[in-house]
């Protein structure tokens, strides 16, 4: 297969949402160490009651859509909010089609990321979640541009945002709780690069097996 | 983990349950939303609606100051989250009265992000909004960046002025513009001995060795700028004033209104014992203090520290402050 | 110890020093007694004169409670210390507006011994004294030794109660009777999750062991009646409510007074969760909860824990529960 | 020696107020244990405060007065009425004696007793200081008839002194802080009791003393 119908594609959003949930405790950790620490536990309270009333059947659009309203109307925060439009613009992108291509997904990746930097105002550097989701929007569209499948665009994607959450380690945040900290801000990974790490790999990783499959 | 807990999911519905019951003579809850709580009487036609919100664990802040004469509606997020885009709208629109409404919050990312939300909302409904954003905390960044500094207890007083100035009768603007002038009137600084515990994580955050304090610390327990050796309490309270005065570069004479808030768990009566000395030092600076208050008035869970928060006065906010309020949290 | 201290030994004259401060538009310090703290309009000419007193570390109790329509004259220990009979004395003399003065104390040993002192000094001013000994705390004795049972937060709807009959000028045998009433109305209960340390000590009197509390503690830290496995706050709140009322047996429909007090370092937000669920049971036992006070009202340091306390109600004491006070503690 | 010269105890009591100073600590233990911690805090303050105001070439009957008057004045607690009345109605036995021998002793000694048992309302087998300080006077009463001298008298005292503070252990409180502790209260000296002992010993061993030299 070379696209991923959009029906059925509930079942993909229920993954991601059972790996944020499992990761609950280190994203905490890691933020209580440079933040205050409830990033993993809304994430995870978020993704989890989204879980919920996500039907594996539902289109990726609709799933996506549940997600957003949990985040921005149940969940708060600033994930609430960031990850709230993020998904609410990829749900736009992606509504309507039969199935997802390699041309619609990536349609999709830049449309959450321009919801992100619509609400927030961090850049790369920052040391936000944006370290992740810029270079993993840019490894795709790169891998596709040098001729690749949507399979090869799903693995650069990959490597670039485990590359990019691993770049926010020697960061110092500029953004947010931890930008107060200065230079002991350095040594641990932006929470928020790391939940947008797992997202996208979990969603990459989810698609590919159903486009072998 | 010795503390009071059913599922900590459940923690914060069961919080605002039972403030709403305890003080049904003051507040009720939103009928739209269960994280919005109201103050008895509002919305009051042709009065200024004024709107706070925030995370949840630092009670009484911010539902205990919804009452007369103070906040009109509060927003209620998860424990140290910003509450959702929804709750700030449905709390402007509780509290709006017509004469429009005045969101008074502290500088965080969540915070703003949500606040800008419900105004787009709010702006659908044809309520005007006005915001002001408190960034009293010296210690979270320099002056220069004092956009970047985040709210602290300095919110407290930002309240009481902009809910006098709205309970005066004024306009949107003019409340705007005293809310404003109070948070620019205000500088805080934390400093913590010991961290706190989000009951969803059973371990505290962050260590603070025993023997040892942060300097700057913020309320959520983000670390502060500088850890140094617990020193004896007057070393501590002077080190405190001594951050605020130098930020703060008020002229002699000034009249001011204190502020020292525990941050949970410290004993009320050191609270005191800090309050004497620091009143000492504010005074040898040249200053006047005009009201103290001590108390747990805006707290972090269990951690044990302080915050101070100097106000400098004029005669309209000093008015304002002499206004008697009727809310749980302000004694 | 991460706590604010300078001399353990100063702790108490710092903090009446830094109250009387903090709050000199409500109260000032008697000019014959550095331990007796008096409302700023006391003595009223003709009005019967309250009193009470204690051993510091409860804060906002006892000096907290000072102020308008509320306790004219508060004398002060140390940290869990009765104070002198001479300090109750010259807080009977400062409260004294010539119609009498009660004292409304809790009944343990030193401050017995000692306001029976200051009573026999008072005698020879002339000063006529009565007398309530608060008993509330149901596990201290059995029902059939109430008067060797402590008081404690009870003793804040004590003064409440008596302060209000004071104010709206009744005589001291009145004022007696009705304080008398408001205690043997009420009944409480105490819980302890972990230890308070005195600042003299640097460490804790005694352990509770992590996951253990100690049902029917007391306000000093002195040991509980059972230590059990911390339980979810629900179960503690039931067993709580459950200990209170079956002591109190009240008949369906009494209306009642709930006040939740924490004991120091309990965040503010697990206070909220407790009161949701007692409320809940005091009203399934057929109550009805007229007025829920929750809050730091009686603290004993750093401990984590809190009191319930449930006080039946009439038509009178609703009406002096009503009374507005103008005291720091009382929100 | 058969009598201690009244001028000049207050070194006596220099050396009473001393110990209990001394003892501050494990006097706030025990009552940790069964009480609030407070007793040897309070009892530190108060004796030390009264050795400042004490002149080594006191009287017996103007240092007592002084320590009595601190304690009443400035300590409160239990300890202040308790050993205020105690001191001060000792002070009225001995005021005026140009010496005080073993009869004018005992009269202080009971009239010590008296003063404590008119404020407070406790019985031996209570837990309390009673459990010291009533078998000493005893003691010291029955050396005394049988024929004993002074210092017999006091060496039985303060053997009353520590059998009395020992029994206190397997005592179970039926009065103040420690009695609402039924059974947990056994296995603990009461701190009155013990903090009593303490004051005793150190009178007796100090007038022996003194009787010697
Ligand atoms: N303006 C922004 N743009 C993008 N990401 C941001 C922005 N501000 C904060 N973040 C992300 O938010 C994460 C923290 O999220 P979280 O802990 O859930 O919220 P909060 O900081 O409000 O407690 C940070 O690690 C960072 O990645
Ligand atoms: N009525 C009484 N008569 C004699 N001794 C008493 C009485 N009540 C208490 N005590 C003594 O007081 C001691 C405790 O003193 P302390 O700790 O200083 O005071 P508090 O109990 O007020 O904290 C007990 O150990 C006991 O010996
Ligand atoms: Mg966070
Ligand atoms: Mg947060
Ligand atoms: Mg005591
Ligand atoms: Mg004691």
């Amino acid at each position: 297969m070379t696209a991923l119908p959009n029906a059925g594609a509930g079942a993909l959003m229920q993954e991601v949402a059972a790996a944020v949930v499992e990761n609950r405790a280190w994203l905490s950790e890691l933020d209580g160490q440079i933040g205050d620490g409830d990033h993993g536990f809304n994430m995870a309270k978020g993704f989890g009651r989204a879980a919920e009333r996500i039907g594996a059947a539902d289109t990726l659009d609709s799933a996506l859509n549940t997600l957003s309203e949990v985040l921005i109307g149940e969940i708060g925060g600033s994930m609430g909010p960031l990850y709230g439009m993020m998904f609410s613009d990829m749900a736009d992108a992606v509504a309507g089609a039969e199935a997802i291509d390699a041309q619609t997904f990536g349609r999709m990746l830049h449309a959450g990321l321009d919801g992100v930097r619509a609400i927030g105002s961090a850049d790369v550097g920052d040391k936000t979640l944006l370290d992740t989701l810029v270079p993993s929007v840019a490894a795709y569209d790169a891998a596709l541009a040098q001729g690749g499948g949507f399979a090869d665009a799903l693995t650069a994607m990959t490597a670039a945002a485990e590359t990019g959450r691993d770049s926010t380690r020697d960061m110092v945040a500029r953004i947010g709780r931890a930008s107060r900290l200065g230079d002991r801000s350095r040594g641990v990974l932006d929470p928020g690069a790391t939940s947008c790490c797992l997202i996208l790999v979990t969603l990459a990783d989810g698609v590919a097996r159903r486009l072998d499959g | 983990m010795q503390r009071f807990i059913n599922d900590p999911d459940d923690i914060v519905d069961e919080t605002v349950r039972g403030f709403v019951r305890a003080h049904a003579d003051r507040v009720r809850l939103s009928p739209d939303n269960p994280r919005v709580v109201v103050a008895a009487g509002a919305p009051v036609q042709g009065k200024v609606g004024v709107v706070t919100g925030g995370g949840s664990g630092h009670e009484p802040a911010f539902l205990g100051y919804t009452g007369k004469n103070m906040v009109d509606a509060v927003s209620i997020g998860e424990l140290f989250s910003s509450p959702t885009g929804k709750s700030f709208h449905d709390a402007i629109r509780a509290a709006d009265g017509g004469a429009g409404v005045a969101v008074l919050y502290g500088n965080y990312a969540g915070d703003n992000m949500n606040v800008n939300l419900a105004r787009k909302m709010a702006a659908k409904d044809g309520i005007e909004v006005a915001t002001v954003i408190a960034n009293d905390d010296v210690s979270s960044a320099p002056f220069a960046e004092r956009d970047k500094r985040r709210g602290v207890a300095g919110e407290i007083f930002m309240w009481k002025i902009g809910g006098a100035k709205a309970a005066s009768g004024a306009s949107l603007e003019e409340v705007r513009a005293t809310a404003q002038k109070a948070i620019d009137n205000c500088r805080s600084v934390g400093v913590g001995l010991s961290p706190c515990t989000l009951p969803a994580a059973g371990k505290p955050n962050f260590q603070i060795e025993p023997g040892k304090m942060e300097m700057g610390i913020g309320h959520h327990g983000e670390p502060g700028v500088k850890i140094e050796d617990l020193k004896p309490a007057n070393a501590i309270a002077d080190e405190m004033v001594e951050m605020v005065l130098a930020d703060h570069g008020l002229p002699a004479g000034t009249e001011v209104a204190v502020l020292v808030s525990g941050l949970g768990a410290t004993p009320v009566n050191e609270l005191y014992v800090l309050y004497d000395r620091m009143a000492d030092r504010i005074e040898a600076a040249g200053l006047t203090v005009h009201r103290g208050y001590v108390g747990n008035y805006f707290t972090s869970l269990e951690m044990m520290g302080a915050t101070l928060t100097v106000m400098a006065l004029d005669a309209e906010l000093k008015e304002l402050l002499a206004m008697p309020t009727d809310v749980p949290g302000f004694a």
